[in-house]
């Protein structure tokens, strides 16, 4: 699962503009600030790859869940995020294609679709999202961060280009703790196999100040953005935790976490949402403001991309907000104190890893939605599962058995694929969530009643 | 009178009750769910209002005390020969719409033959129509189709033999004109088809010219008060297709759990299996959904399934649960995947394992699959009610009682011969809540469209 | 025992979702515990010398009726969590003080936290396998694994377990892994002599038997199939790769034979032959099991390949030591890691110019009749034109 | 001569053939509707026979192929894919793929020039791309299936069937019929489906140029094998062109006689060798 800067597909400007409210014109210049400076952010990326041959600048490829981008930026690495280029393809409806190729090329039809998107994107020519052609990988960068299927997609594009691979592997949280022997492994592959390993790709030498410089930035931009996803707990909630959050978490758990200008970003937002806080306001939807917030839920699982804004309008039409969300961990669990430390980089790159939310076991996960649950006053629990996604939706079942149990909220199921089309089908998330909602409804009246 | 109506536009058949003001039920329809679903609701909601008018006779009559003691053999009559007028009618759409579609170039040469052999074929149909309508007389199902294609099938294989035509052409005829027949709606011809059948059931009954009268009387004044469609609700899978306001539209999951409270007050959980989705259903003591879950996206056993099977087996629907209650050997289906399912039967029966056994078996596995969603909503709890078409099925019955037994011990089974019809009650009962409880009204656009439906 | 009685018996143990050998082990003596494991990559040896029964949990096959498991589990999900929940759920594995949870995939991964919720006053653990093959990294991340093993179940047993008694369990599963090795050896040259569907069976014993008595009919059956002439039929000769944790139904594997494959090697319950030849019974036992399985395992879709040029190395020497015709690639429904690997392996095998085909199975799978086709079509074709 | 039987038992229809070498003598082909195929297998046998003049003693090899692996007079079984990949070159020496439709398994083989499998794929389990699929839906819209094609070739907005699931798919194409697309657009959309998980399947095999043989019963089906030829060109594999025959529904009795010619050779050849 991943992130990305710009969701919002081909037409991102329409998202942010919308917040500004039209009776108010003189707010929305901070917010277009913050719209503007996250699309040059995601541009400059795809055209900094594009042109990192000719920039003599070399390339890496990455996943979010874990990603050591402030160690990768220590050698000047132009940086890719093959998970953010199949969403966004997802957004712009290519991936669809792109998976047939895959499974054209020999893949089955069962697992991760992901991959394939990927897989698929290379074989139609490397050709990434915004149209300019992204260069083969220098290195690839495996920390199998939460989910195994990282290995095999990396395994795969080693097959077909011969890429230099440098495996970090990160143990996972079985007993639902970080142990000294975890950390320990951790921080010995960094030392022992990725740094060099860099080091002679790159043929830069590693300098940890320079590390410990982005790590102070990345702990900048962390605290707001912990301030702007916790936001979500007044009422009205100034946001949406989810389909909003995707867009607040684009730069952080991409290529840009550890750059001055994530942090300038996210104190741009801050501010913004502060104002919307003022303003007394709810979340802005594509459509516009949310006129009132009838629902209150947490959302377990990535969303589905090729029909993003469809399902978006299932829940704000209904007066749906969501006010927290697993997914806007995925690239990093902020909201408990964890922030990444200069004082002790590889220890800290080491925890960041270990503490990724598909790296947590399912009591913590359950604990984790649980106090959501209570702290951000919901409703319920939605569980959206992926059918590409083991590492998320096998046991999302048994989640919602114990929230339903420990929470006395209801909780429902729906299903669809990140980046699969054939996997949407509108008319039967609709009728389930209708039904959610209607439910919901139906409790509060009965319980207003007596 | 004012009648409170819902409309169940499920994947399969669509189900409409009525009720009155004291949440009466005064009659039900039934159809199956075609491609024009404005039609569907049409026809079910015309057969619950037709339904409803024998419930007042029944009340009128009995209260006239005319037919002292033979009460129910009359309407029981009457109903037969009211549902022959019916189908004599349908056949006859259908034979003018066949020899319309034989026409022209498609056969050929042939054509003149296959007018021939319709025109015979008709007749032979026509004149055993009575008998499937006798005293105790079993049907195949309650839908034109099907009544009228399983005799049309067996009727014409012969004709075409003696007619010299290919068999294949009847079929071909008969597939593309009953759909034009089966979506017309009939809605005009129901008095007529009452008083005409009432002329029948006097005759076959030999009933007394003054009693005669004395009947006549308290059916006619029925005939003459208009049923007033005070509200509808409209739910089901096909709900967001209906011709209604969102006002007017409520989640099927919320009906089926109210239908089943109504039914069965004491009720906790509910199991629906309907053509192509299964729920289970959590309510409170008030009838209010606390939780719910649904089979995922694949549509393995559910009712649909049943209906391959049975295509496969050249039988009807009603057919299959007799068929397996026969059983006398488990054998273990492990697939319910609706489109294999008549490979998985060929396979077993190849293996030598009998169709009885087969049946069981097939029954067995969609249970345990309703068992798993049950399982996810929350278990089984006291009581428990089994609703949807699927109920009508004794052997799925059978298998879901041996099934709750051993996974939870001894737990009331309530399965309301009208089970089919529970979203249906549901949404007959919110429509009553809405004008009763919240003071709402039918909005003008939907009234006049009913209208002109009806 | 003649062969029918070996094979009856171990057909009895595979059908027997109850355990009753698990049982009647434990109640032998007092105080006997059973620890139970999922696929592959487990080092019994340690459960062994605690004193333990090591017991191998490959899922409910095709006579489970799955009701619970599958309330937990989408249908886009492989089949062996959820009927080993069933397991679980039903009762069925109260025989055991413990289940481990080796790190395969997320599947399994997720599992062990599932078990963990659902069976509060069972022993539950996730054992973390290194990606990272150096002795002084991954391998000392592992010895730390197995230790943290050792001390639980040292706990378990009320006993420590010394060095002493590890090498023993050492030398008992080194006795055992030979007898298999045997065995296989013995398949790839008459398989007509040992069909798979038996030699699964036999093996499949080796998952609630204790290893000695595991030996012990290995070597009965092995003795038992060769002093018992059959036809030999004009088949071709495969090895089958893929089903190393959900295992295909019996009914399959007999599919194969019929539609014209002898089966030479596969990677089937992986347990009973990850580690490639003897583990010095003589050393540091948790440094020997560590470089056992850093240097000297079988490799599986589970495992990282550091290189490029070592995928598909391993299936490539069972396909030459064992002279196979060709590779049949038969993987769980929904199952990643194989079937992600599977177009790497393929892309090699038609390098090397070896014939393959593949599909796919769930363990309670009911039609054969494509199975057949595929597997006979793949067997048709080296037949006819293995002289052409 | 050397006369050989070559019987293929389908889901939906019995083949039977009589060949003498490479030359047809006789053939037989029967919707089996309900009725038992072994009984459908042995009367096309009989009748076979009973058209060239020949007895049972005349024919050296009698194969079977498709679903008949228990049909007791038989002297020997190929499985379906080997058999339809031997009849294809028969009928089209210049065929290097094959595709075959039959009722629930879409195929796509890879062939030499010899008949020779190279690579094979079949549909796996989901599937509503079947021929039993095409014909359900075909009968819910009144439609006879010798129409399917020459409908399908007249549509103009073929609406393309998204489901995976033919349950599922019926239903979208119950809410078509709502909606007022016409039905020579519906079938179209579902030729247009059926034809991209073929031409996937071919793709799959790794075949990149040669003809394409379409066998099995839909192979006469013009509307799926102008959706097939439509799918190549999309996808971009010019090399391929697809073709039928008008025998092509015997392709599996085909392959199973003349594979039971080669058999009986090579049996009487190592017989021939024991004795010496
Ligand atoms: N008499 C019967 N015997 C057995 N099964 C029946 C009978 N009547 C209906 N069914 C089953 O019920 C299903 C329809 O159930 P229903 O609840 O009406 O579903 P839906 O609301 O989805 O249309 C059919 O698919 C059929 O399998
Ligand atoms: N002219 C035709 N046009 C389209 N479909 C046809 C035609 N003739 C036969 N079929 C279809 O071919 C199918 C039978 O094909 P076949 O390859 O024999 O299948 P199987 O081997 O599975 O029985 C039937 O389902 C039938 O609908
Ligand atoms: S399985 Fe999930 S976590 Fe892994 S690559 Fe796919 S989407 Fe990402
Ligand atoms: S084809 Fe079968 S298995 Fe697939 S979704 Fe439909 S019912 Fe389920
Ligand atoms: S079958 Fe595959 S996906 Fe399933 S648990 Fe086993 S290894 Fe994991």
């Amino acid at each position: 699962m991943s992130m990305s800067a710009n969701p919002s597909g081909t037409t991102p400007v329409r998202m942010m503009p919308s917040s500004a409210a039209p009776k108010k014109p003189a707010a929305p210049v901070q917010k277009e600030d913050a719209m503007w400076l996250q699309k040059e952010l995601v541009n400059g990326n795809y055209t900094e790859l594009a042109n990192a041959r000719q920039l003599g600048k070399k390339v890496s490829a990455t996943f979010v869940p874990g990603n050591l981008n402030e160690l990768l930026m220590c050698f000047d690495f132009a940086r890719s995020l093959p998970e953010t280029n199949a969403l966004q393809n997802g957004m712009r409806k290519k991936s669809g294609k792109m998976i047939m190729d895959a499974e054209r090329d020999g893949h089955s039809e069962d697992v991760c679709t992901y991959v394939k998107a990927d897989l698929g994107m290379m074989l139609q020519g490397q050709v990434g999202p915004t149209g300019e052609a992204l260069p083969t990988p220098d290195v690839l960068l495996l920390s199998y961060t939460g989910c195994f299927t990282f290995m095999k997609w990396f395994e795969l594009v080693r097959q077909k280009y011969d890429c230099e691979t440098v495996m970090l592997h990160v143990p996972y949280q079985g007993e639902g703790h970080v142990t000294q022997s975890m950390r320990d492994y951790v921080v010995k592959q960094l030392k022992e196999n990725v740094i060099p390993t860099l080091e002679r790709v790159s043929g830069v030498r590693f300098d940890i100040d320079r590390l410990r410089q982005y790590m102070r930035e990345s702990a900048k931009a962390e605290e707001d953005l912990v301030w702007t996803l916790q936001s979500a707990k007044r009422k009205p909630s100034p946001i949406d935790g989810y389909f909003g959050a995707v867009y607040y978490i684009g730069p952080i758990f991409t290529a840009f976490r550890g750059t001055p200008e994530a942090t300038k970003f996210y104190a741009t937002l801050r501010a913004e949402i502060e104002q919307r806080i003022r303003d007394g306001k709810g979340p802005i939807t594509p459509e516009g403001e949310m006129p009132e917030e009838k629902y209150r839920l947490v959302v377990e699982g990535p969303p589905n991309w090729t029909s993003f804004r469809e399902f978006w309008k299932m829940f704000y039409d209904e007066g749906a907000v969501v006010v927290a969300s697993t997914y806007s961990k995925v690239g990093g669990v902020y909201d408990f104190g964890f922030r990444h430390d200069p004082d002790h980089p590889l220890e800290s790159l080491a925890e960041y890893c270990l503490g990724c939310y598909t790296n947590l076991n399912f009591p913590q996960r359950i604990d984790m939605i649980c106090k959501y649950m209570d702290e951000y006053q919901a409703d319920g629990l939605l569980i959206n599962s992926i059918k590409s996604c083991n590492s998320f939706s096998a046991g999302q079942l048994l989640i919602l058995r114990e929230v339903e149990k420990r929470t006395g909220k209801p909780a429902a199921f729906i299903e669809s694929d990140l980046v699969d089309p054939r996997y949407f089908s509108a008319a039967n998330i609709k009728n389930r969530l209708e039904s959610y909602f209607q439910m919901i409804k139906q409790k509060r009246t009965a319980a207003g009643a007596h | 009178m004012r009648t409170f109506i819902g409309i169940d536009l499920g994947s399969t058949t669509t189900k409409a009750v009525v009720i009155d003001e004291a949440r009466n039920v005064l009659g039900r329809g039934i159809t199956n769910s075609r491609s024009n679903y404005d039609t569907a609701a049409a026809i079910a909601k015309q057969e619950a209002l037709v339904n409803a008018r024998f419930h007042l006779f029944r009340e009128a009559l009995s209260r006239s005390g005319a037919l002292n003691g033979a009460l129910e053999d009359f309407l029981a009559q009457l109903e037969r020969d009211f549902r022959l007028e019916q189908f004599l009618e349908q056949l006859g759409d259908l034979e003018a719409t066949c020899l319309r579609n034989a026409e022209g170039t498609r056969f050929g040469e042939a054509a003149k033959g296959v007018a021939l052999a319709l025109e015979k074929l008709f007749a032979l149909l026509k004149a055993e129509a009575p008998e499937q309508f006798a005293p105790g007389a079993k049907r195949k199902s309650d839908f034109f189709r099907d009544i009228a294609g399983s005799r049309y099938l067996a009727v014409g294989e012969q004709v075409a033999k003696d007619a010299g035509v290919r068999y294949d052409m009847l079929l071909n005829v008969f597939d593309r004109s009953i759909i034009e027949v089966e979506n017309r709606v009939y809605g005009e011809s129901i008095k007529r088809h009452l008083l005409a059948a009432l002329d029948r059931s006097f005759g076959f009954l030999k009933t007394a010219p003054a009693t005669r009268d004395a009947v006549r009387a308290p059916i006619q004044g029925m005939l003459d008060t208009a049923l007033e469609e005070t509200y509808v609700v409209g739910t089901g899978y096909g709900r967001a297709r209906l011709p209604f306001s969102k006002e007017h539209v409520r989640s099927e999951i919320l009906c089926h759990g109210l239908g089943a409270h109504v039914m069965f007050p004491h009720t906790a959980t509910v199991l629906d299996i309907g053509g192509q989705d299964t729920k289970a259903i959590q309510v409170d003591p008030k009838g209010i959904v606390e939780s719910f879950q649904m089979n995922d996206r694949c549509a393995a056993g559910c009712g649909r399934y049943l209906g391959y099977i049975a295509d496969e087996m050249n039988m009807g629907l009603h057919e299959l649960g007799p068929l397996a209650m026969k059983s006398t050997k488990t054998v273990r289906i492990n697939s319910t995947c609706t489109v294999f399912a008549g490979a998985e039967l060929r396979d077993r029966l190849s293996l030598g394992e009998k169709r009885e056994d087969i049946m069981a078996g097939l029954h067995r596995a969609i249970i345990l699959r309703a068992m798993s969603i049950l399982a996810r909503s929350g278990g089984i709890r006291d009581q428990f009610t089994f609703t949807g078409g699927v109920a009508k099925n004794e052997a799925a019955v059978k298998a879901l009682m041996e099934l709750v037994r051993e996974n939870y011990g001894e737990v009331t089974l309530n399965i309301n011969p009208d089970s089919i019809y529970t979203g249906a009650l549901g949404g007959a009962t919110f429509a009553w809540r809405a004008v009763t409880e919240e003071g709402k009204t039918a909005e003008k656009r939907e009234e006049t469209r009913e209208k002109a439906a009806q | 025992m003649t062969l029918k009685d070996i094979v009856d018996r171990c057909e009895a143990l595979f059908e027997d979702t109850r355990f009753g050998a698990v049982r009647d082990w434990k109640a032998a003596a007092p105080g006997r515990k059973a620890i139970g494991y999922m696929p592959i990559y487990v080092p019994r040896e340690l459960i062994h010398a605690a004193g333990m029964l090591p017991v191998g949990i490959f899922g409910g096959g095709d006579q489970l009726e799955v009701i619970q498991g599958d309330a937990y589990y989408q249908s886009y999900i492989c089949r062996i969590p959820r009927s080993t929940l069933e397991l679980g759920l039903t009762g069925r594995l109260d025989c055991l003080d413990g289940l481990l949870f080796p790190s395969i995939c997320d599947v399994i991964r997720n599992l062990s936290g599932m078990w963990q919720v659902l069976f509060k006053d069972k022993y539950v653990k996730y054992l973390d396998l290194p990606q990272n093959y150096d002795d002084a990294t991954g391998g000392s991340f592992y010895v730390r694994e197995m230790q943290a093993l050792r001390e639980d179940l040292a706990r378990l047993a009320g006993r420590e377990i010394s060095d002493a008694a590890l090498n023993a369990s050492i030398a008992v599963y080194n006795e055992n892994r030979k007898a298999i090795r045997e065995l296989y050896a013995y398949r790839a040259q008459k398989p007509w002599q040992a069909p798979t569907s038996e030699v699964y069976l036999v093996l499949r014993a080796g998952c609630v038997l204790p290893p000695e008595e595991h030996t012990r009919l290995v070597r009965a059956y092995l003795a038992a199939a060769d002093a018992q002439q059959r036809p030999r039929r004009d088949n071709a000769r495969v090895v089958l790769t893929g089903s190393f944790c959900e295992q295909p139904p019996l009914g399959l594997i007999k599919s194969i034979e019929i539609a014209g494959c002898y089966v030479v090697d596969d990677d089937f319950q992986l347990i009973q032959s990850w580690l490639l030849d003897e583990v010095p019974a003589d050393g540091d036992p948790l440094q020997e099991l560590s470089k056992a399985f850093l240097h000297r395992s079988a490799s599986t879709a589970s495992k990282y390949d550091e290189k490029k040029a070592d995928k598909g190395q391993f299936l490539l020497r069972q396909v030459k030591t064992r002279g196979a015709e060709g590779v049949i690639f038969a993987a769980p429904s929904f199952c990643d890691p194989a079937l992600l690997e599977r177009p790497m392996l393929q892309e090699i095998l038609a390098r090397h110019g070896i014939p393959y085909t593949a599909f796919k199975y769930a363990e309670n799978t009911g039609q054969m009749a494509p199975i057949r086709e595929q597997a006979g079509t793949f067997a048709d074709s080296i037949k006819l034109w293995s002289a052409a | 001569m050397t006369c050989t039987v070559g019987i293929d038992i389908g889901s939906g229809v019995v083949k039977t053939v009589l060949f003498d070498g490479e030359r047809w003598l006789a053939r037989r082909c029967e919707r089996i509707r309900k009725r038992d195929n072994l009984q459908l297998a042995r009367a096309g046998y009989d009748e076979v026979l009973e058209e060239a003049g020949l007895k049972p003693a005349d024919v050296a090899y009698v194969a079977t192929t498709g679903e008949g692996e228990n049909v007791p007079f038989a002297t020997g079984h190929f499985y379906s894919m080997t058999t339809h990949a031997r009849g294809a070159i028969f009928l089209n020496p210049e065929a290097r793929a094959v595709v075959d439709i039959g009722a629930l398994n879409g195929r796509a083989i890879y062939v030499d020039e010899r008949g020779k499998v190279l690579a094979y794929k079949m549909t796996s389990q989901c599937a509503s791309g079947s021929g039993q699929f095409l014909e359900n839906i075909a009968r819910y819209l009144g439609v006879a299936v010798e129409e399917i094609g020459p409908l399908s070739q007249a549509a103009r907005a073929p609406e393309k069937i998204s489901s995976i699931c033919a349950v599922l798919a019926e239903t979208d194409v119950i809410n078509m019929v709502s909606r007022g697309i016409p039905t020579a657009d519906i079938l179209k959309g579902i030729h247009v489906s059926m034809a991209s998980r073929l031409v996937k399947l071919l793709k799959v095999t790794g075949i990149t140029r040669g003809t394409v043989l379409l066998t099995g019963g839909l192979a006469l089906d013009a509307g799926l094998l102008k959706a097939l030829q439509e799918e190549l060109v999309n996808e971009k594999i010019a090399g391929l062109a697809a073709m039928n025959h008008p025998d092509s529904i015997y392709a599996g009795a085909i392959g199973a006689a003349l594979w039971g010619a080669f058999r009986h050779d090579r049996l009487q050849e190592l017989q021939s060798r024991a004795a010496a």
